[in-house]
């Protein structure tokens, strides 16, 4: 098969480029890390990371498929977290999970109704909301500590959001639980995105706010839909952290907003709005993980590790756009 | 559940164990250590500095340092996950939160790596905290605690001024050690009467100078500034100099404390514009754990009780001797590189 | 009478955007003096044939000669300071500019002041309002008003002002009389002869062959990306020409044939 | 109301209402504490320092782009300027700390330009690549100046104070007036505009919109990279972590002064307004003892309403925004 016959198949999926930089860079890994990075203990403790980031950036997908962007997730991730912690020890898992999501959702409102209300870009409501946020978790844990003590943490319910792993077996130490919500949050998604009239709206928004409203999608709506389900899905990610930490400081979710947004952006999803790939920003994420696993168990010394990031950040942008450049070409 | 992690954990102990029998006595080591001191902390020179001397006694030994940059629990866990990944031979690593590290660490001990716990302790009691071999290190809270009142001593002495306000100025309003340090000094100055502070300053220098000066212009009786960290001294320094509050160590207006034994902070007593600071004996925490997770592992060695290598007041008496000590780690041109005054 | 020697001249033009074939072997000549219209339905590639004239796209393969001389390098600079000027649809004002800063926008006037070059208002405002007075713009619109007050037909006749104000060689006007009333159309075509009648090339695209048909010298007629059709308006009649245009490219394959 | 409205046109006008309401608010609840002469001087001084970041964030914000890097490069550029001065002089490393700014900014607005990237990812990796340089090059702790180097005229020129004003406050007040007559009276202002307005539209008249985002990226990063050169000239005591998080501040900053991130309108006085914004609630918050935390609560707070307010004067000002 010549190069030229990948060239549609490259075309029509916008994710095959993150695909293609995945592969290399496992490859790479594997070929330079002699076993250490490769192992099923690492290989688990980067499907975690990829659990809670993945959640996160699968709802930022779908906010930069209307063609909007929500950078506050990384403090509705910790709000979300404090919540369910606080609340834990003092109720219970089950109902602290679910006041954590609700907190998450009514976030995800207060941006979308200030974007779709008011017109305000979103890049700043949500930059509003991060520094809202982040400072509000900041103030609470100088007055509460956040935290679930190791050998209370056995009761099923901690054991379903994100506290423990499952398929144990031999050396391999399983797989967190958290990863199995995201699977799920992955399949409905994916479902709701592909074959429910949902998705068609919500890519017709972001395509074309104004043809999709001529043809009676309500785009408000729809935006204040991706919103919410942004901020469930943040919160979810942030319970599911807080359940398999046990702890939380005022600083959980720092900086994760933006690597969803390099996830989004790196899976193929267009900044502009009306195409997302959903299993592409998942890779993504799984190549922003791997790469952060890479730099730790090479040992980088940590003031390389932040420039070798945004480098290969770049990079693998750079890489992908010029991929699909490439195939877009006769 | 359990099951299967027991015989996890013996089939990888039956691996350690017969890998260790067939590379007879020259076997390589890889210790691993997990810091929460990044690389915007100057701190994190004395650790890969005793690193770097523990290479070069054990030459047979790899070690190895990794932080996070902008600490935060949640990365912290992360990086002992991936570190505990690469099945080093031993580990240290500072107990900042004993929840959240409890679960890795457990698993990391019941895999037969050996842990040490170095500058932040598992504070609980002692059949609960995580089963590490030992603790080298000196206490976040204490470091705050001797340092009040040591300032009271010298108050009481009339050296300094009573205290009647004291702001904690910390850097990373996030820090669990940090915070325990401001803890200590609020319980140090319970009961003067004086009134008690904490202060999210950043580690942006002029949005520092700038919080700090709006601060103290806003709360007068301020008189004790406890800086943190030692990079932030000469900035409130200057800011209470340029308030004309005269900050150096004399009579009358303000007195600043601060922590480490980096070159800035006993440069900062030598010209007496510090009362004091705190070692906590930042060389010996990195390589004593390092010495330790050794024994263990050629001798079976497990000391019996926790290595406390600080805190110690350094103050006008003794820096001059804290100066040639650090000198003679860093080297001349490292040490006064780091003197920012 | 046109020049014998054309002043812009297409051969065997292509054009791809990623698959699609958008120009598909174009060869035409322009001549100066000479008033063409450019005839066809939507998507037959009139815009796109232009875009290239004026500097947006650039050829995949073929060439283009510019006053007997090969264009190399294609950008929108290149082609104004050549004296190509274009006035499309739906580009060329920015909202948020006045309208004395869009008249000028890319080749703005300016007057030393201590050595500095800034921005020379007086004359920029003066040559502007003096075109938006003739074009019949409201009384209450002045030169220092932001385009987005303006209405679309306003804003076509800012356009063709514009175009009109710079001596140039070459005006291509993209749908000119779009979102016109009655008057104003007239008025622009109006202009369009003037241009061409001071030795100007004018080519003008349009879907109305019946309107074009009275002011154009030749007709040319694209239809997929291809040239179908290229007479001059003595030779076929608009009844004619619209007929070509309703059997696509079908009719001149019946006629070679 | 017709001349409020006209008034109302300029972008930078919902700033001046915001700094009038904050200035009356401010005298109400804290009249002593805030007319003196020592807290305006001191937030006066930041706002300096802000500001002058948050006019180059606004030219971006003004061509359609963003810069998130713009906290990194102010650290870079001081610190080269600091750890460079040993070798090269005071004049040799200003220059290279200057040079090394306009490096980073031209690098980015090729990557955004050229490599077709959004400028959101492009700076975002600046952000990161930039603070990682500082870290692996200074190795945690950065060195002071030397009393020579301190008592420099270059360095009195750009620290220092004149006739009782920072320096800083008169450098950030020229720069203001330079690049506001820049982008109002030149044809690169011309250009921007019209690139930040409709870039198609610009393209199409001939403006090389290209060479335009770069050359105001380059410009921000310079802006940036001028202000660490200043702070550190007054206050050459500083940490690896200079310039942290100030791309929020910057940002936040420019936003309230009214920059549309849609492109193409801004205002520079604006962004500095918002600057002082910013810097007064710093203080007041402090001062009304709110626990310091709480700070970037109110930024966000006051980042919100401002666009908002910004948005709804626009409109009644019959602007189409």
């Amino acid at each position: 098969m010549s190069l030229a016959a990948l060239k549609p198949i490259i075309r029509k999926h916008s994710e095959i480029g993150i695909f293609l930089v995945a592969v290399f860079l496992v490859l790479f890994f594997v070929a330079t890390s002699e076993g250490r990075w490769n192992n099923a203990y690492n290989i688990s403790t980067i499907l975690q990371v990829t659990a809670t980031l993945g959640l996160m950036t699968l709802g930022v997908a779908l906010v930069i498929g209307t063609g909007e962007i929500d950078i506050s997730v990384g403090s509705t991730f910790g709000m979300a977290a404090l919540i369910y912690l606080f609340l834990a020890v003092r109720v219970d898992p089950a109902m602290a999970a679910f006041a954590a999501v609700a907190a998450g959702a009514a976030i995800g409102a207060f941006n979308g109704l200030l974007v779709t209300r008011t017109g305000t870009p979103s890049l700043i409501v949500t930059l509003g909301s991060l520094m809202i946020f982040r400072g509000l978790a900041i103030a609470l844990t100088s007055g509460f500590a956040f935290s679930v003590p190791y050998k209370d943490r056995g009761a099923l319910s901690y054991f379903i959001l994100g506290g423990d792993n499952l398929f144990r077996i031999g050396t391999f130490p399983g797989v967190n639980t958290g990863f199995l919500w995201l699977i799920a949050g992955l399949v409905i998604l994916s479902i709701a995105l592909k074959l429910m009239p949902f998705g068609n709206h919500l890519l017709a928004a972001g395509g074309s706010a104004a043809s999709a409203h001529s043809r009676g999608v309500r785009v408000d709506r729809v935006k204040l839909r991706a919103f919410i389900i942004c901020g469930v899905l943040a919160g979810l990610a942030g319970v599911l952290e807080a359940g398999k930490l046990g702890s939380a400081d005022g600083s959980m979710g720092r900086m994760m907003e933006l690597q969803a947004t390099a996830s989004c952006v790196l899976g193929g999803c267009l900044l502009a709005g009306g195409r997302i790939s959903l299993v592409g920003a998942l890779m993504g994420t799984f190549v922003l993980s791997s790469i952060q696993s890479y730099l730790v168990v090479r040992a980088i010394p940590p003031q390389w590790f932040i420039v070798l990031l945004g480098l290969i950040v770049v990079l693998a942008a750079l890489g992908d756009r010029k991929l699909r450049q490439w195939a877009l070409k006769r | 559940m359990q099951v299967a992690k027991k015989v996890a954990a013996a089939t990888l102990l039956a691996t350690v164990a017969m890998t260790g029998a067939a590379m007879a006595q020259e076997e390589n080591y890889r210790f691993v250590m997990v810091s929460h001191i990044g690389s915007n902390d100057a701190n994190m020179g004395w650790l890969t500095e005793s690193l770097k001397t523990f290479e070069e006694k054990y030459p047979n030994v790899k070690t190895e340092y990794i932080s996070t940059n902008n600490y935060s629990v949640q990365e912290h866990v992360r990086l002992l996950e991936q570190a505990i990944a690469t099945n080093p031979d031993g580990i240290a690593v500072p107990i900042v939160d004993s929840d959240a590290f409890e679960g890795p660490l457990r698993r990391a001990i019941e895999a037969g790596i050996p842990v040490v716990a170095f500058n932040i302790p598992d504070g609980r009691p002692e059949g609960e905290r995580i089963p590490y071999l030992t603790y080298v290190g000196g206490d976040e809270y204490l470091t705050g605690l001797h340092l009040g009142q040591y300032a009271l001593a010298q108050a009481e002495a009339g050296n300094i001024p009573a205290p009647t306000g004291v702001v904690c100025a910390s850097h990373d309003a996030a820090h669990q050690g940090l915070k325990a340090r401001c803890a200590g000094m609020n319980a140090a100055m319970e009961g003067t009467g004086a009134k008690f502070e904490e202060l999210f300053i950043g580690a942006e220098p002029a949005a520092a100078r700038n919080t700090l000066q709006s601060f103290l212009q806003a709360n007068p009786d301020t008189n004790y500034i406890f800086t943190v960290a030692g990079w932030s001294s000469p900035w409130a320094w200057d800011v209470a100099n340029d308030m004309g509050l005269s900050p150096d160590v004399d009579n009358e207006g303000v007195t600043i404390l601060t922590v480490d034994e980096a070159p800035v902070s006993i440069e900062g007593i030598r010209a007496g514009h510090l009362l004091a600071a705190n070692s906590q004996g930042f060389w010996l925490q990195g390589y004593a754990p390092m010495e330790w997770l050794y024994w263990n592992k050629t001798l079976g060695y497990e000391p019996k009780a926790d290595i406390l290598t600080g805190p110690v007041i350094i103050n006008a008496e003794n820096a001059d001797k804290w100066a040639e000590l650090v000198r003679s780690v860093f080297g001349d041109e490292e040490y006064d590189n780091q003197n920012t005054w | 009478m046109p020049d014998a020697k054309p002043l812009i001249q297409v051969k065997n033009l292509n054009l791809y955007f990623g698959n699609f074939h958008a120009l598909k072997n174009v060869s035409v000549d322009f001549h100066a003096g000479e008033l063409v219209g450019l005839v066809g339905d939507n998507g037959a590639g009139k815009t796109t044939l232009i875009r290239v004239l004026c500097g947006i796209h650039k050829p995949t393969d073929g060439e283009v000669y510019f006053d007997g001389k090969l264009v190399k390098e294609f950008h929108p600079k290149l082609a104004i300071d050549q004296g190509i000027e274009t006035i499309q649809q739906s580009v060329g004002l920015c909202d948020n500019l006045s309208i004395a800063r869009n008249f000028y926008l890319g080749r703005e006037p300016v007057r030393k002041v201590l050595g500095i070059p800034l921005l020379d208002f007086a004359k920029m405002r003066g040559e502007a309002t003096k075109v938006i007075r003739a074009f019949g713009l409201r009384d209450n619109v002045s030169a220092d008003d932001e385009v987005e007050r303006l209405s679309g037909g306003e804003r076509q006749s800012v356009k063709i002002g514009r175009a009109v104000e710079f001596k140039n060689r070459v005006v291509i006007m993209d749908e000119p009389t779009n979102h016109l009333s009655v008057r104003e159309r007239e008025h622009v075509n109006e202009l369009a002869l003037q241009l061409r009648n001071q030795g100007l090339l004018v080519i003008y695209i349009t879907h109305d062959i019946f309107q074009v048909h009275k002011l154009a010298d030749r007709i040319v007629i694209m239809e997929n990306g291809e040239k179908i059709e290229d007479a001059s308006t003595d030779k076929m009649s608009a009844e004619a020409l619209e007929e070509v245009i309703r059997q696509g490219g079908r009719v001149v394959e019946k006629m070679e044939s | 109301m017709t001349f409020l409205r006209q008034l109302a046109k300029s972008a930078g006008f919902g700033s001046v209402v915001g700094v009038g309401v904050m200035l009356i608010a401010f005298t109400l609840i804290d009249f002593s504490g805030w007319w003196t002469a020592r807290t305006l001087s001191n937030v006066i001084h930041f706002t300096s320092i802000l500001g002058l970041i948050a006019i180059g964030q606004a030219l971006v914000i003004i061509s359609k782009e963003i810069d998130l890097s713009v906290g990194s490069v102010y650290g870079l550029a001081g610190i080269a300027f600091i750890t460079l001065e040993p070798s090269l002089g005071v004049p040799g490393s200003m220059a290279a700390a200057l040079a090394i700014a306009a490096l980073c900014g031209l690098a980015q607005g090729i990557l955004v330009v050229w490599g077709g990237l959004p400028s959101m990812i492009v700076t975002l990796g600046g952000l990161f690549t930039f603070r990682g340089v500082i870290y692996v090059w200074t190795g945690g702790s950065v060195r002071n100046f030397s009393t020579d180097a301190r008592e420099h005229w270059l360095t009195r020129l750009f620290g220092g104070e004149f006739l009782g004003f920072e320096n800083a406050l008169l450098w950030m007040l020229l720069m203001l007036a330079v690049l506001s007559v820049v982008l109002k009276l030149t044809r690169f202002g011309n250009h921007l505009l019209a690139t930040g307005g409709s870039a198609e539209s610009a393209e199409s008249r001939g403006v090389r919109i290209d060479r335009v985002k770069i050359a105001t990226f380059v410009i921000c990063s310079l802006m940036a990279g001028f202000a660490g050169i200043i702070t550190l000239a007054d206050r050459p005591q500083t940490h690896v972590t200079i310039g942290d998080l100030l791309e929020l501040e910057a940002i936040s900053a420019a936003v309230i002064g009214g920059c549309l991130l849609s492109g193409g309108r801004g205002s520079l006085i604006g962004a500095v307004l918002g600057a002082f914004i910013v810097t007064s609630f710093r203080y007041e918050l402090i001062a009304l003892g709110a626990p310091s935390s709480w700070f970037i609560t109110f930024v966000g707070i006051v980042l919100i309403v401002a666009v908002i307010f910004n948005q709804k004067l626009a409109r009644w000002a019959g602007h189409n925004v």
